[in-house]
């Protein structure tokens, strides 16, 4: 009756147990990398090397434990939005602190 | 609306079909989770201000971060990601043995994650690093920021670990539930949905483990 | 009363034109919608319950464009001039006259370069841009001034500047425009415009014994800074530092404006200058009072401009 | 629609106020409908609360020395605010119509969730009781935006008390956003397709989103605001490393939006009450819809026009000031599709539109001077003053306060049953109306004078305004009791409604019965036609 596209079992795919060890493993492989890689100076590389391993590991939970991989356009709507709003937040509030300290310039209008 | 939909026992009155239902249930979680992210957003976008106002700082505070604990603590809450995804996997092969089997050690592995977390709590209290007039620092010069610091990870793994004690409740009833056959291979949405609310605890987790453990480890 | 409060800066000129622009607008606006709204109403009453039906009309795209784009032309202008405006009111010329001030629960304190102090008062001479320099000893407050269309919070953990060149002598008000406690409305005092004679004559009858930079040099020798900055030179040379790029550790590049000063003493870790260790000198946080460090920054501003001290430390 | 209905009976057909009765039959119902009512008694209550702190402020500003002291006044307006803004404005139209309607407008027997529904009813309970209760051991003096530091270090108040209450009525806020959301994508009858919902439901389905979205993060910056009252650890104290301006950043993150979560529901109820009273289709149904979207995702991009003077980063505030123009414009376009859809029509004046229109004056008045703050120089002079308090009871009063009046008339007949008295609404509409511009009028010209808000005592030049000021609450609050009056009066004793008194279009109207029963409906709905569709009116009901 609702007139949306539904998949009325949202998992209705059993998925082998396989690719659930497969993601696991690469989880856990993931997290060792991490630990590694922090203890070698990178610089400022350290922190884009962690937060993309991190992105990586949380995209692999959500789509294979979540089963976004398997779910409709809608819910994947919702957890782009999810995503989207945090970098709002992120995104307006670092405006004001990253240009703070930006000098004023002679008035060019 | 016909009367055999409504004969279905696990269905709600004013719902046309299970499969509405179930779809309503699994968007309404997804929009709980919304809320969720944008709730550890709050906490993430404080973090992201301080650790860029004060970065010596906070590299200087990690230094007492337990990696070990914290990277043991990463991998037990994967590991227990895994097994409450192979909980849905039996609940939807209708296995009831194995569905309480997996949902005991996704409880298991999440008690695990506390103790761990208590043992790390415990090492902070003995040294002077609970925020508040008790904190004690050893680079004088960053005591205002690295308590800062201290506070956003209790800040942090607190609410975490909150999430974790109301995750390890849910998945109690769960077992109950199951033991009771309340689940078959038709109708598990508890189970699904704990899944993704247990997920998402894994996925904050997942992000807080460098952030507050990692980064700025190398900083001498 | 009128509809506007005294005009007596510069600015105050502009920032009414631009308000009365948008009163136009909104005035314009609002009449039209009244109006077009009281021409329906009444000319297409209902006149008995058996009135036909109207037709539908669903809508129309060029229409819709055309009251989209009209109204957000005209906003286009409120922004590009209001932003105009204020970055210049937040921007102080160079020759601007310092005049320092500290929001503490509920009172205003006022230092001028001279070592002259006020409390809940500001004097300040027509035809001279005036910089302020606002720091807040407690909570968040705000200097405002109506008579010169300005104000800005008074923040407390870092400095706040706008300036202003006054026009018309007389006596204004200020308030204390955020929220900051039981006695919020009594944070109140007076801006006294004069002609630059008068403020002459007022400068030199409250002149004290000492310039806040001189008071700044005590403090410079009380709390031990003249050890390390002048004698041994382990930390790094204070003379034409102010307003000049600063090399740090990190290989950024700062400006040692006041704010930099402030966070220099109070948490000097914070930012390190090249070729100098952190740790070495203490953290003043907690320590001094806002009206002391002003002093300091000022007394460390003066250097910049002394040629005798310039000339002790070639760098 | 081809539904016919039956006749209104003298009897009562069994409804859902006549289902049950007795207080379980309340306190444990999982019907939407008798939900609304609950939040509806509990938010008038509310209101009333607000309302006697906010006469109490008008009778202080009649002396230029105030009347109380200033910590007294001081806890006035902060218990004003914190009351109308989280417990009356935020709930009010969402919680009550919303909740009622929401299901039948899409042909829906339920919200998704009825348990969560009944829940948040509890949870605003719940925190409306600590809000009460910090009033009740002696108040709280921040301001409704609990400032750091002052919040944090200097209140020597019941901060956290009423932190809690927020904290908590929060979660009800966001629980019905959630519900809201999923019943708009789930639980549509046949042929409900998304250009075919009520703008009401589009306009609710906008502020669910901002609830959800942003609500939790003004959750955890209460927490965190009072973590730091209790820790004193820094995190928002400049004396110990923290930033002051970081807390107004998240605090705004949600209150900017949160005024977007007062005003569209109100812009919905206006759409159809426009469109009933003109009998015409809205004018520019998409445009109408989007732009509700539209005021949702922008709106959340431009809080940072509450910061200008407070220290933010110049450039910033640029973007915050060209964002908050942009979202000017779905607004306007708004005002325009309501003037542009009485063109033409057939329009009576019962007391629905009466509100209705005073809403788009008094919005257009709201909504255009907020212009003036999101031009940043003169923002500069405005900001923290009486402009601004002007300013924002223009939309919240004169926009949402009117639009939920407009709504509570116009489906009283549907939640009741009954009529109200015409004529004594008719009345109070007209004395709300001049009783409100009277108050708040004034206060635009208080503020480009220079008074700032939040005083207890002022000087001597600004009384004039002042007394118009209160003159004009007293007025206001003559307007506010009539209706509580009169309503309450025909709830009891009213003339029974037909079935459709304004023959409106709708499925709440057309296929739900008056009062709807338990499900709302005697048949599923199937919607054939598109919103209305006033033009193709079969007559229903009748008088």
């Amino acid at each position: 009756m609702t007139p949306e596209p539904t998949d009325s079992h949202v998992s209705h795919h059993v998925v082998p147990v396989w690719k659930y060890l497969a993601v696991f493993a690469a989880l856990i492989t993931l997290t060792v990398t991490t630990i590694l890689v922090a203890q070698i100076d990178l610089g400022e590389y350290n922190f884009i090397v962690a937060i993309t391993i991190a992105v990586i590991k949380g995209s692999l939970v959500v789509w294979f434990f979540m089963h976004v991989n398997q779910s409709n356009s809608l819910t994947r709507l919702f957890v782009g939005a999810g995503f989207f709003w945090m970098a709002i937040l992120l995104v307006f509030v670092l405006s004001d602190y990253l240009s703070r300290g930006w000098l004023p310039r002679p008035i060019w209008w | 609306m016909t009367l055999a939909a409504h004969a279905e026992p696990n269905l709600k009155h004013h719902f046309d079909d299970s499969a509405q239902q179930l779809d309503s249930s699994t968007l309404g979680m997804w929009v709980f989770l919304l809320t969720e992210i944008m709730f550890f957003g709050g906490m993430f976008g404080a973090y992201t201000v301080y650790r860029n106002l004060y970065p010596e700082a906070f590299a200087s505070a990690s230094r007492f971060m337990n990696v070990v604990m914290g990277g043991t603590n990463t991998a037990v809450l994967i590991f227990s990601s895994l097994t409450m995804a192979l909980a849905v996997r039996s609940a939807q092969l209708g296995r009831k043995k194995q569905l309480i089997f997996f949902l005991s050690s996704t409880l298991f592995l999440g008690c695990v994650f506390l103790t761990i977390k208590y043992f790390e709590y415990h090492e902070k209290w003995v040294d002077h690093h609970i925020p508040g007039p008790g904190f004690r620092f050893d680079e004088p010069q960053y005591f205002h920021q690295a308590q800062i610091l201290f506070f956003l990870y209790f800040a942090m793994t607190g609410m975490h670990a909150m999430h974790m004690i109301v995750g390890a409740g849910l998945l109690t009833t769960l077992i109950v539930m199951a033991a009771h056959d309340r689940f078959s291979a038709k109708w598990y949405t508890p189970v699904e949905l704990i899944g993704l609310y247990w997920h998402f605890v894994d996925i904050v987790w997942i992000f807080l483990f460098p952030l507050l453990y990692l980064i700025g480890r190398t900083h001498t | 009363m009128g509809l506007f409060p005294p005009q007596a800066s510069t600015t105050a000129w502009h920032v009414d034109a631009l308000y009365v622009y948008l009163v136009v607008i909104s005035a314009v606006m609002t009449l039209l919608i009244f109006v077009v709204i009281g021409i329906f109403a009444f000319k297409y009453r209902r006149r008995s319950p058996d009135d036909p039906m109207p037709k539908p009309i669903h809508g129309s795209v060029p229409l819709e464009l055309t009251w989209s784009v009209i109204p957000f032309l005209f906003m286009l202008v409120m922004f590009a001039w209001g932003t105009k405006l204020y970055f210049e009111n937040y921007t102080p010329p160079r020759d601007a006259l310092d005049v320092y001030v500290v929001g503490k629960q509920w009172m205003w304190k006022v230092q001028y370069p001279g070592g002259q102090r006020e409390i809940d008062e500001l004097h300040v001479p027509t035809g001279r841009p005036i910089k302020l320099t606002l720091a807040s000893e407690d909570v968040i407050h705000s200097f405002y001034i109506p008579a010169f269309r300005l104000k800005h919070d008074v923040v407390p953990g870092s400095y706040q500047t706008y300036w202003f060149e006054a026009t018309e002598p007389g006596r204004y008000h200020l308030f204390c425009a955020e929220y900051c406690g039981t006695n919020h409305s009594r944070m109140i005092g007076w801006v006294t415009v004069m002609d630059p004679v008068s403020y002459q004559n007022w400068l030199a009858s409250g002149a004290s014994n000492a310039s806040m930079s001189d008071l700044g040099a005590k403090l410079f020798e009380k709390y031990g800074c003249i050890t390390c900055h002048v004698t041994n030179h382990t930390g790094p040379p204070l003379n034409n530092v102010f307003n000049h790029p600063v090399q740090l550790t990190d290989g950024r590049t700062a400006l040692a404006d006041e704010a930099f000063l402030r966070q220099a003493i109070l948490n000097p870790n914070s930012r390190v200058v090249r070729g100098y260790q952190p740790n070495v000198m203490p953290v003043y946080q907690g320590q001094i009072d806002e009206e002391s460090l002003l002093q300091l920054v000022v007394y460390i501003k003066s250097l910049a401009q002394s040629p005798m001290n310039s000339q002790a430390n070639p760098q | 629609m081809s539904t016919t209905l039956p006749p209104p009976q003298t009897t009562e057909r069994p409804n859902y106020l006549n289902v049950d009765y007795g207080w379980k039959s309340w306190l444990f119902t999982t019907d939407h409908k008798r939900i609304a009512l609950l939040y509806l008694f509990s938010i008038t209550a509310m209101f009333i609360v607000g309302a006697i702190f906010a006469g109490l402020m008008r009778l202080n500003l009649l002396f230029p020395d105030g009347l109380f002291q200033h910590d007294t006044y001081n806890k006035f307006f902060t218990m004003h605010g914190v009351i109308m803004v989280f417990f009356f404005l935020v709930p009010s139209i969402p919680a009550t119509l919303g909740n009622f309607l929401l299901p039948p407008m899409i042909g829906a027997r339920d919200l998704a969730f009825p348990r969560i529904n009944l829940l948040s009813w509890y949870i605003y309970i719940a925190g409306a009781a600590f809000a009460i209760s910090a009033i009740v051991k002696g108040g709280v003096d921040t301001g409704w935006t609990f400032y750091a530091p002052f919040s944090t270090t200097y209140s020597n108040t019941h901060v956290i008390l009423a932190a809690i209450g927020v904290f908590v009525s929060g979660f009800s806020s966001i629980l019905t956003g959630l519900n809201f959301i999923v019943t708009v994508h789930k639980m549509r009858a046949p042929g409900m397709t998304w250009s075919r919902m009520p703008l009401f439901v589009w306009a609710h389905y906008a502020t669910s989103l901002i609830q959800v979205l942003g609500t939790p993060v003004v959750a955890i910056t209460i927490v965190l605001l009072a973590l730091e009252r209790i820790l004193h650890a820094g995190i928002f104290d400049p004396n110990l490393g923290g930033d002051p301006v970081l807390f107004q950043h998240l605090f705004w993150f949600y209150s900017h939006p949160a005024v977007y979560i007062m005003i569209l529901p109100g812009m919905g109820v206006i759409s159809e009450v426009i469109a009933c009273f003109s009998r015409k289709a809205i004018f520019g149904y998409g445009f109408v819809a989007f732009s509700s979207v539209a005021i949702a995702v922008l709106g959340f991009m431009v809080w940072g026009h509450h910061l200008f003077v407070a220290g933010q980063s110049m450039y910033a505030s640029m973007v915050f000031s060209f964002i908050s123009f942009l979202v000017a414009v779905p607004s306007a376009i708004k005002v325009f599709n309501w003037t542009a859809t009485m063109y033409k029509g057939s329009i009576s004046f019962e007391t629905p539109m009466l509100y209705a229109l005073g809403f788009i004056g008094l919005f257009t008045i709201g909504g255009l001077t907020g212009l003036f703050l999101a031009t940043m120089a003169v923002d500069v002079h405005l900001t923290d003053t009486y402009f601004v308090v002007a300013h924002f009871h223009y939309v919240m009063v004169g926009g949402m306060v009117f639009a939920f009046l407009s709504g509570i008339h116009f489906w009283f007949p549907k939640i009741t049953g009954r009529m109200y008295p015409e004529n004594w609404a008719r009345l109070a509409a007209a004395i709300m109306f001049v009783g409100f511009n009277l108050t708040f009028f004034p206060q635009f010209i208080l503020g480009y004078l220079g008074m700032p808000r939040r005083y207890a005592t002022y000087a001597a030049e600004f009384q004039v305004l002042h007394v118009l000021s209160t003159a004009g609450a007293s007025i206001l609050g003559v307007g506010y009791l009539m209706p509580m009056i009169y309503l309450a009066w025909a709830w009891r004793k009213g003339p029974r409604s037909p079935q459709n008194p304004w023959h409106a279009k709708g499925l709440e109207w057309e296929q739900s019965p008056t009062p709807p029963p338990t499900f709302n409906f005697d048949v599923p709905p199937v919607v054939t036609e598109p919103a209305y569709n006033y033009a193709e009116e079969v007559e229903v009901g009748g008088h």
